[in-house]
């Protein structure tokens, strides 16, 4: 069943070391352009690296590399397949646009910290390249829970009290939870299969544990992945929106829920794997669960005034859709999964983007105000309702083609609900963006006349152009994306 | 020709000491070299010894050359080569970085006070590695006295804290002393591995059984085990920083491994897991100890009591694993031991040269410390992360393997006591990093910013912490090439 | 519990029982020609198990250590008053510390505050019998041998005897006799020539406290290097436990000034 | 009667050190008195050093000191067992250095809090 | 050996024992104390052990007695116990 041979490289520890070795630099550095020089390079580096190593995934080979056996059949290992390939691509690309970005946010804002704000940005993409590649749970968790403590100080970056009430839920939600139940949940598949390496068939899948044992671990697995923000274990990231924009837009929308979302999916496929599910039909419990969350959040999301709250909310949504999907045993489902991870990602990177150049330029956050903004800040506008329907899952996005798939794939294990879970969601996400934009052309603001509101600089609105293309480019050319997830179906 | 390095771990600091208090008398300066150089020597042929037994096996050295039952044996295994090279290196690292505030605190007795120090180190590198009961309690006696001392010199209320501690463990050493009277009575020999032999013919006296349950109590009294931990916290809370910082990390952890060496090879683990079924019992009480400890650590507002309590909870693992009597079970206890030295003393370490700077030590004065004092913080957050047990630090490796030792013996209470401290560990450093973390300026009109600790403070620090990391990476080397061939048959 | 375990034990005082048939006959049988001493206490002590017995001397000086870095105050803290006494008339006054202080005239004598008459029979006595006092001690120490005692007791004995004569006349008078530098000097010496004879037995190729080592040194076959090795470590035991007990005494009984006694 | 008469010369010994033992576990436990705990530390002490003692008698011996002229033919049932006497000279000099740090540190409390009631510590230290 | 002199001597010790943990005077105890470790000793002498008895004598009875008088001389007599 498994295509493609192992070789053994050390292109992923490169990948995961390039960013945490420039750490040191930045920290010692104390001027500004050579500590933005130095993330320069290192995203380049990164990306370059991934890139080199997608021939090879393309080919269907495995990059593995071990860095120290810790227990019989465990050890800290990397692999690369082709769904970290996936994720390390978006995430690594979207690094530069984002660090781009902050430069733009982070100077218009005259935050303070900097040096911290950018050594902990490298630390935690460190951390996802470290989710992405490895290879087994354990290698997993480690980077999970670096993920956790890098992100800690950006989310609380303004030092205030929101921040400290932030950080503290941040970390009672997602430590607790991998403490709590991912570990014991690792323990027991330890205990009941020697291994802990991510195999295709599922490690579970001959161990003798009842239906009731494994529906416990499934579900101490989703939840204690509480990155994936799945209700009611959500509430951390609308709390996490006080973090400076970047932050919030490529570690809330992309690095650090797309890593619980990940890891969800690895469990599902890689550890219990699709056909155990289907067979002792757990993957529904999940996918109901999955499914209240994408409608509900949705719902939230309607009544927020909040611009970045409400992103917040409709993040936990679409993440769900990808759970959704992983729990579908079909291989359509599971290519819309793994295509909405970078669509979405497209998209929800270039929403954040917009609301942090508005509040860039205008200091302004919610909705209400924001009447008319559109005529001052066209770029902005225009580029926040591309992101909109990459989101809603509107052509001619990227979205549109991962929610393809995924009805695809419902339908085709001729299941209706799913359809009609996305479909619903759909209809209400684009009844809390389109507002946003059409008040921004044509509402009418309180104090839109006379102080000369003008667009942000240019560091900001560079990147989200690109990213903005990049929504659209996906849908024109998701030739690479489909290879990859192809493979993974057919692994 | 045999090799001399067992003799040498115990006698080169015995000598270094003698030699630390004259040179107190004669020329103060010394003392500090000369202890280095001790402690220097003691940990290099220490590391030497664990490199032979791991080639050549056990070493056996008889002391005078007389053999075994007669005259007194050192025997050193895996098992407490592996200990002895933790504690050296932590002696030796302690001795470096506690030189600035013994300097500032003990000016007037210097001499004495390293003397005491080195003599405490002579008694637990002895006990570690004697192979005779009743040297044990000489070696056990020594640690201890000096222990009292060194503990006495914090003032306030330091005298009486130690003086409970005098009574706790006289009666602690008394009740192992006791124990092996019952043991040479029935037996008539003291040196363990004859014990061991003649032990294994007669599982059911009830002799034995009481001997067995006095020294074990005894030990544990001298671990400061719950509910016998009521020395503990006062103790090392109201001891001078460069005691504590020495005591600390090695007391209880050395009468764990003697408690590991009685249960799983004096007495055997088949005597003390099958025959008397104290297994279960004892486990369950550790669990009910480690959330007891959690407890109490929770209640501390002092951060220095707060990580004294933390001990509690370390020294409950160690009993619980122990008990365990699976195979992970044990090992994650030896490791959790070794790793729990370094543990403990990185956290202490980081403590002190915080408050080196800085005396009083409340949640609320430790505002922005991590811009003011930022290598020190982090050895702090290191320590913490390993105590709570995150990866890839040492201590999350031999929780895993504890956890997983209780989840094969069945014991899922133990699980849950495991989880639910490790995340009130995290609470508890939470707290401290987020006041530290957090920085209202009150300083700023408050009193100065402090600066980050001397370097001879900061550099061990940095090296305990970056030891930590290693170690949890290096565990699976550790692990299956250490610890786990020192294992007895028994424990399957 | 106790008394229920006591049930096994063998009889008392039972010839047989284990503890008294599987180790110490050796020692008891093999004394003689093994270390050429007769007291078999003293061999086992100073010889099979000397090991423990350095760890003993090694806790006194321990304890030594700690009363003294416990309790000593050193210059800079004085008593709140000395009190002087004019010797021929007898009449005594009394100094506060800020006072200013008394010239050193020799018809005064500093004394005690809590000064007792002067007791002629007591002070003769004393000062009659310690010398006998300390000569039993030394007998002591040298003959462990061949009849009870040793290092250990003579040790004490000779700390005893100065303790008496701190006691009988007053702590400065003893401290004219032995400097507290000096009993430091001592007791470190003490235990180091224990831990000394052990080492030089590792140096000459043998190992830890192998007195028959010592044979290689001394003009004596290795038994009898065996007995002098024996009676070198009691001598050690002996001045290292003689100026412990004295240093002990001396800050307990004078709160660490270290100027009067009881 | 005899039998009874017979376990008892047997086993009174143990007894007694028994006895001495729980009345020093007394005196550290429930005296309030510092140097009364102390002065049961050693009693606890000594009851121990008692039951090694009289674990190493043996019926018609004699002190393990051999006769001189007969260190030819040493039998050992002739001579009490030596070694509980040496581990218990280790003991009492153990014994004697913790009460020397014990009482020293009494002294330091007294000077600390002038008295030697425990409560009335505790008493003072919470007022302070 | 007589027993009944040794059992005698036990009940002396057992005696001196509670009398020093019961007296109200702590020089008193001190001193009971010494009785009590001398008691001791001629015990140990009768049990034979001549080396530990003559330890326990100059040790037990003499110096830490001396001991305890002179931290109880610069303490306190006093106590409630």
């Amino acid at each position: 069943m498994e295509v493609g041979t192992e070789v053994n490289s050390i292109l992923p520890l490169l990948a995961v070391m390039v960013s945490a070795a420039v750490v040191p630099i930045l920290a010692s550095s104390r001027s500004a352009n050579v500590r933005e020089a130095w993330t320069f390079v290192a995203a380049f580096g990164k990306v370059g690296i991934v890139l080199a190593m997608l021939p090879h995934v393309l080919r269907g080979d495995k990059l593995s590399f071990e860095i120290a056996p810790v227990f019989p059949g465990v050890s800290l290992a990397f692999r690369v397949d082709a769904m970290g390939e996936l994720f390390a691509l978006v995430s690594s690309f979207l690094w530069i646009v984002t660090s781009a970005y902050s430069i733009g946010y982070m100077r218009g804002l005259k935050e303070h910290g900097q040096t911290r704000y950018y050594s902990y940005f490298a630390l935690a993409m460190s951390s996802t390249m470290g989710v992405a590649f490895s290879a087994n749970l354990l290698t997993l968790y480690v980077f999970y829970e670096l993920l956790s403590f890098a992100t800690y100080p950006l989310v609380t970056h303004h030092q205030d009290e929101e921040g400290r009430s932030a950080g503290r839920r941040y970390l009672t939600y997602i430590v607790g939870g991998s403490i709590g139940l991912v570990l014991p949940a690792m323990l027991v598949c330890y205990g009941s299969s020697q291994t802990l390496d991510f195999t295709p068939g599922g490690i579970l899948a001959n161990s003798g544990l009842s239906r009731f044992e494994l529906g416990l671990l499934l579900f101490m697995f989703v939840f204690g992945f509480a990155k994936a923000a799945i209700m009611p274990f959500h509430s951390w990231l609308p709390a996490a929106m006080v973090a400076p924009t970047p932050v919030s837009a490529l570690l809330h929308a992309v690095a650090v829920v797309k890593v619980g979302v990940f890891s969800i999916l690895r469990v599902l496929g890689w550890v219990f794997g699709v056909a155990l599910l289907g067979n002792v039909e757990l993957g529904w419990l999940v996918g109901f669960v999955a499914s209240g969350t994408i409608i509900g959040a949705s719902l939230v999301a309607l009544t927020q005034d909040g611009l970045k709250r409400m992103l917040a909310y409709s993040t936990i949504g679409q993440l769900s859709y990808i759970i959704l999907a992983g729990t579908l045993n079909s291989g359509f489902a599971w290519k819309g999964a793994l295509l909405h991870i970078a669509m979405h990602a497209l998209g929800k990177i270039t929403l954040f983007f917009c609301a942090g150049a508005i509040y860039v330029a205008t200091k302004k956050e919610r909705i209400s105000e924001m009447g008319g903004i559109g005529r001052r800040m066209p770029l902005t506008m225009s580029v926040f309702l591309v992101g909109a329907l990459c989101v809603i899952g509107l052509p001619p996005t990227g979205g549109f083609i991962s929610k393809w798939f995924l009805c695809l794939g419902s339908l085709e294990i001729g299941q209706i609900w799913p359809v009609v879970v996305l479909l619903t969601s759909s209809v209400l996400s684009a009844a809390y963006l389109i507002p946003v934009v059409y008040k921004g052309f044509f509402g009418t603001g309180p104090d839109i006349q006379g102080e000369g509101m003008k667009e942000a600089p240019v560091w900001c609105l560079v990147p989200m152009t690109v990213s903005a293309a990049g929504c659209i480019a996906s849908f024109f050319f998701p030739g690479l994306f489909l290879g990859l997830a192809e493979i993974i179906v057919r692994g | 020709m045999t090799s001399h390095l067992p003799a040498l771990v115990v006698t080169v600091p015995l000598l270094t000491a003698f030699a630390a208090f004259a040179a107190g008398w004669l020329r103060p300066k010394l003392c500090f070299p000369v202890g280095l150089t001790g402690l220097g020597i003691t940990a290099i042929s220490s590391i030497w010894l664990l490199a032979e037994v791991l080639e050549a096996g056990t070493v056996t050295y008889e002391l005078g050359r007389w053999p075994a039952p007669w005259g007194i044996v050192y025997v050193v295994d895996r098992l407490n080569g592996v200990v002895l090279a933790a504690i050296s290196l932590c002696a030796f690292i302690q001795w470096i970085s506690s030189r600035a505030s013994v300097k500032s605190q003990f000016s007037d007795r210097i001499g004495a006070f390293y003397g005491l120090e080195l003599l405490f180190v002579t008694g637990v590198m002895g006990i570690t590695v004697t192979g005779d009961a009743f040297n044990l309690y000489v070696l056990l006696e020594i640690a201890s006295i000096t222990a009292y001392a060194l503990i006495a010199m914090g003032g306030g209320r330091a005298p009486l804290s130690s003086l409970n501690y005098v009574f706790m463990g006289t009666i602690g050493a008394c009740f192992y002393l006791l124990g092996v009277g019952y043991l040479y009575i029935m037996t008539g020999s003291l040196n363990m591995a004859d014990l061991a032999s003649i032990l294994r013919g007669m599982r059911s006296s009830q002799a034995i059984l009481v001997a067995f349950v006095i020294i074990i109590v005894g030990v544990w009294l001298k671990m400061g085990f719950f509910p016998l931990h009521g020395w503990l916290p006062n103790a090392y809370t109201h001891a001078p920083w460069p005691a504590t910082t020495l005591i600390a990390p090695l007391m209880t952890k050395v009468m764990a491994y003697v408690m590991m060496r009685l249960v799983l090879f004096l007495f055997g683990p088949e005597y003390s897991f099958g025959v008397l079924g104290l297994k279960d019992v004892v486990v369950w009480w550790a669990s009910l100890a480690v959330v007891a400890g959690s407890v109490i650590a929770l209640s501390q507002k002092d951060l220095k009591r707060m990580i004294t309590c933390i001990i509690l909870i370390e020294i409950a693992y160690m009993v619980g694993g122990t008990f365990l009597g699976n195979r992970s079970g044990t090992t994650g206890a030896i490791f959790h031991l070794v790793n729990d030295v370094f543990m403990t003393l990185c956290v202490f370490l980081a403590v002190s040269s915080l408050a080196f700077r800085q005396r009083e030590l409340d949640m609320d004065t430790m505002e922005g410390l991590f811009s003011e004092m930022p290598f020190t913080m982090g050895a702090l957050v290191t320590g913490a992360l390993s105590i709570v047990g995150v990866p890839p630090t040492c201590g999350f490796f031999s929780k895993w393997l504890l956890l997983k030792g209780a989840l094969e013996a069945g014991h899922y209470e133990f699980m849950v006591a495991l989880i639910l401290s490790s995340l009130v560990c995290l609470v508890l450093f939470f707290r401290v990093f987020e006041a530290a973390y957090f920085d209202h300026g009150e300083r700023s009109h408050g009193h100065h910013r402090m600066r980050e600790a001397p370097l001879g403070m900061v550099v061990p620090l940095l090296v305990v912490a970056i030891g930590i990391v290693a170690l949890g990476l290096m565990s699976g080397e550790v692990i299956s090439s250490i610890i786990e061939p020192a294992l007895p048959r028994g424990v399957l | 519990m106790l008394i229920w375990a006591s049930g096994e034990f063998p009889p008392w005082g039972d010839p047989n029982s284990p503890a008294s048939l599987h180790v110490s006959p050796r020692y008891i049988e093999k004394t003689m020609e093994e270390t050429s001493v007769p007291n078999a206490v003293t061999s086992v002590l100073a010889d099979y198990r000397g090991y423990d017995t350095m760890f003993e001397t090694t806790v006194i000086f321990a304890a030594g250590v700690s009363c003294f870095m416990l309790l000593r105050l050193f210059s800079g803290r004085e008593r709140s008053s000395h009190h002087y006494r004019h010797i021929l008339t007898g009449l005594t006054l009394r100094v506060r510390r800020k006072g200013k202080q008394l010239p050193e005239l020799e018809e005064f004598e500093p004394m005690d505050s809590l000064w007792t008459p002067y007791d002629l029979i007591l002070r003769t006595l004393c000062r009659f019998l310690i010398p006998f006092i300390q000569l039993f001690a030394l007998y002591v120490i040298a003959h462990g041998h061949h009849s009870p005692g040793g290092g250990f007791q003579g040790g004490v004995i000779l700390g005893a005897s100065m303790i008496l004569l701190a006691i009988s006349q007053d702590m400065r008078s003893a401290l004219r006799r032995i400097r507290e530098r000096t009993l430091a000097i001592f007791s470190v010496a003490g235990v180091a020539i224990y831990a000394g004879t052990g080492a030089l037995c590792l140096i000459l190729g043998s190992n830890f406290l192998d007195y028959a080592a010592l044979s290689r040194i001394f003009p004596v076959d290795p038994v009898g290097a065996r007995s002098l090795g024996i009676f070198l470590v009691e001598v050690g035991v002996g001045i290292a436990v003689m100026a412990t007990m004295i240093v002990i005494y001396h800050n307990l009984a004078s709160e660490g000034f270290l100027d009067e006694g009881l | 009667m005899d039998r009874i008469l017979e376990v008892v010369i047997a086993k009174y010994n143990y007894w007694i050190y028994i006895v001495l033992m729980m009345i020093g576990l007394y005196g550290v436990i429930a005296k309030n008195n510092l140097v009364k705990k102390i002065v049961g530390m050693s009693i606890f002490q000594t009851a121990i050093i008692l039951f090694f003692i009289s674990m190493g008698m043996k019926k018609g011996a004699t002190i393990p000191i051999i006769i001189h002229g007969q260190e030819a033919s040493v039998r050992a049932s002739d001579y009490i067992n030596p070694l509980p006497h040496v581990l218990m000279l280790t003991a009492i000099v153990v014994a004697v250095s913790t009460l020397g740090v014990a009482l020293a540190l009494a002294v330091k409390i007294y000077k600390e809090f002038d008295t030697l009631e425990e409560d009335e510590i505790l008493e003072k230290i919470r007022k302070s | 050996m007589i027993w009944q002199l040794d059992l005698v001597i036990l009940t002396l010790v057992v005696i001196c024992g509670i009398g020093s943990l019961m007296i109200k005077d702590l020089l008193g105890a001190a001193i009971l104390f010494g009785a009590y470790s001398f008691m001791m000793c001629v015990l140990w002498a009768v049990m034979g052990a001549v080396d530990v008895a003559f330890t326990e004598a100059s040790v037990g009875a003499g110096v830490s007695t001396v001991f305890f008088v002179a931290a109880v001389f610069h303490t306190t007599r006093r106590t409630k116990d």
